[in-house]
């Protein structure tokens, strides 16, 4: 039975994680679609612990672990690489 | 058969492979480029529901770090065209990109 | 079907979609991008074939076979994106067409 | 902007398509034949783990079943990163500056993940000898550690020079070829390690695996995305 709870849980939270595919696909600017990419990276770590339990493998939760540590890193790129280069092209500073 | 643990296999595989179509049906660079990184994320809870945790591991350090971080770079600079040198480094410091 | 058909179709249809990519798209980036969804498809094919034993835990071997892929595939990315950027920079094409200058 | 690409045309794109399908069909065929029935290649693993050293099925597969692949695939990654640095114009590596140590958020962050990346990646080194973990996993955050390290503005520090930084790169490779011809001198086989110093052996390979693995992906990063010097932008005015 709880884990049933657990896999049940990890759905809706699948579904609500796939609400952030709106604004990857709307955008308006490059910061929306990036900020949705990481927002699947802080949902992944609750679904990765809720599968943890779910399927009782504690493994999961180095992968949350690494998943919390390392989702910071692609946004730092776009913020230092892919945003900022294209702010001295284009007077809006964004990129669509 | 229709067990719920089943449902989450069908929801992550229709996922991946909208996913995988979306990449190459746009044609913005940049959108496929987050929609990749968005793929590899999604790859990783496959790992997870095939019983592979190491794989999952690896996947979330690879794809939401380094490969994510690479792609990214390199989008940048492919955008960067027509700055000079030094103007370039000055966008890179945020300081004196409107000098 | 079972688990792994599911993960065995997906598998073959993202190594067509992969394929699409890196045959059509004609900017290097999305070439790069397809040859890794393909790795990808390749991987999860692997994957569900190690499910095939009895029991819970799967075939170990399959495993490290896609670990090794996998770090093997982020090297290969990355010297591919490295080629990208010089020919970006020398020619200013991303692109493999010749008539293609404006790209 | 780069993505005013033409798109191929129409006929040639449904041709494309319909040849794509055609693949599809015939991959799923091929892949729904393959054989379900168990190969014994599994249980065989779980026979001979005792013998491994590890007790983590894929340490076990990865650095002692099957430690030639390892060796190819690290073999494999030092001839990219030596296809990366050679796409750079010499001395790239060694005017590694970047941009100053600017924006003060990002400082912060900085500060506080990078020390429990390290962590982390301690941690999954150790815990690959009997749990998920290992020398990739470790090496990949370890690189993504340096990502951040570089992506906020850090100066390298002076000990780390340019020939520190390819000796890092090499000695995980050069540590595991060592350890895999040794036993050939002993009459045994290619990477067969004796059964007492299977464990300290892979540990040690692994730990050297996991500096070599961070320092090459930090520095595909970085000399990638190096700037671009002057007389690179030539040719760039079409």
């Amino acid at each position: 039975m709880p884990e049933g709870v657990f896999v049940g849980f990890a759905i809706v939270i699948f579904i609500t994680m796939l609400l952030g595919f709106i604004r990857v696909e709307r955008g308006p600017t490059a910061a929306d679609r990036m900020l949705a990419a990481q927002l699947f990276g802080t949902t992944g770590v609750a679904l990765m612990l809720l599968l943890a339990e779910a399927f009782q493998v504690p493994a999961l939760r180095d992968v949350a672990l690494v998943l919390a540590l390392l989702a910071a890193v692609t946004g730092i790129a776009f913020v230092k690489r892919a945003n900022q280069i294209q702010g001295s092209e284009t007077p809006g500073g964004t990129v669509s | 058969m229709n067990s719920p643990v089943l449902w989450l296999d069908i929801l992550v595989v229709v996922i991946l492979i909208l996913l995988s179509i979306r990449i190459f049906s746009e044609a913005s660079l940049f959108k496929s480029v987050v929609l990749f990184i968005a793929l590899g994320l999604f790859v990783s809870f496959a790992w997870v529901k095939l019983a592979a945790p190491d794989i999952a591991l690896t996947e979330a350090a690879l794809g939401a770090g380094v490969t994510g971080a690479l792609l990214l770079d390199t989008v940048g600079h492919l955008r960067s065209r027509n700055v000079p040198y030094s103007k370039h480094r000055h966008a890179e410091d945020g300081t004196s990109s409107n000098a | 079907m079972t688990q792994i058909e599911i993960y065995l179709l997906a598998g073959a249809a993202m190594f067509c979609i992969g394929l699409y990519g890196l045959v059509v798209r004609p900017h290097l980036l999305h070439k790069v991008m397809g040859l890794n969804v393909m790795a990808v498809a390749v991987f999860l094919v692997l994957v569900s074939v190690a499910r095939r034993v009895p029991g819970p835990t799967p075939d170990a071997l399959p495993h490290a076979m896609v670990l090794t892929g996998i770090v093997v595939s982020v090297a290969a990315t990355a010297y591919s994106l490295a080629l990208i950027k010089r020919i970006y920079t020398e020619t200013g094409a991303v692109t493999l067409q010749e008539t293609d200058d404006d790209a | 902007m780069p993505n005013n690409i033409e798109r191929p045309r129409r006929a040639q794109h449904i041709v494309a398509v319909g040849l794509l399908v055609a693949v599809f069909v015939l991959l799923a065929r091929a892949v729904l034949y393959i054989p379900m029935h168990d190969t014994g290649v599994a249980s065989s693993i779980q026979d001979n783990l005792q013998i491994s050293g590890v007790l983590n099925p894929v340490t076990a597969v990865l650095l002692n079943f099957r430690g030639y692949d390892t060796l190819l695939e690290i073999a494999v990654l030092v001839l990219a990163i030596i296809g990366v640095l050679s796409l750079q114009r010499e001395g790239m590596l060694a005017s590694g500056r970047l941009a100053p140590f600017a924006d003060p958020a990002l400082s912060l962050l900085t500060r506080i993940l990078v020390p429990m990346m390290i962590l982390i990646a301690g941690y999954l080194l150790w815990a690959g000898e009997k749990a998920p973990g290992g020398a990739f996993q470790a090496g990949s955050i370890l690189g993504a550690a340096g990502v951040l390290v570089t992506l906020s503005g850090h100066v390298r520090p002076g000990w780390l020079s340019p020939a520190i930084v390819k000796i890092i790169i090499a000695v995980g490779f050069v540590v595991f070829l060592v350890a895999a011809i040794i036993p050939m001198f002993f009459d045994k086989n290619l990477l067969e390690y004796p059964l007492h110093l299977a464990k300290p052996l892979i540990i040690l390979i692994e730990t050297w695996l996991t500096f070599s693995i961070g320092m090459i992906l930090v520095t595909m990063f970085i000399s990638s995305a190096a700037p671009i010097t002057d007389d690179y932008v030539r040719g760039d005015a079409t």
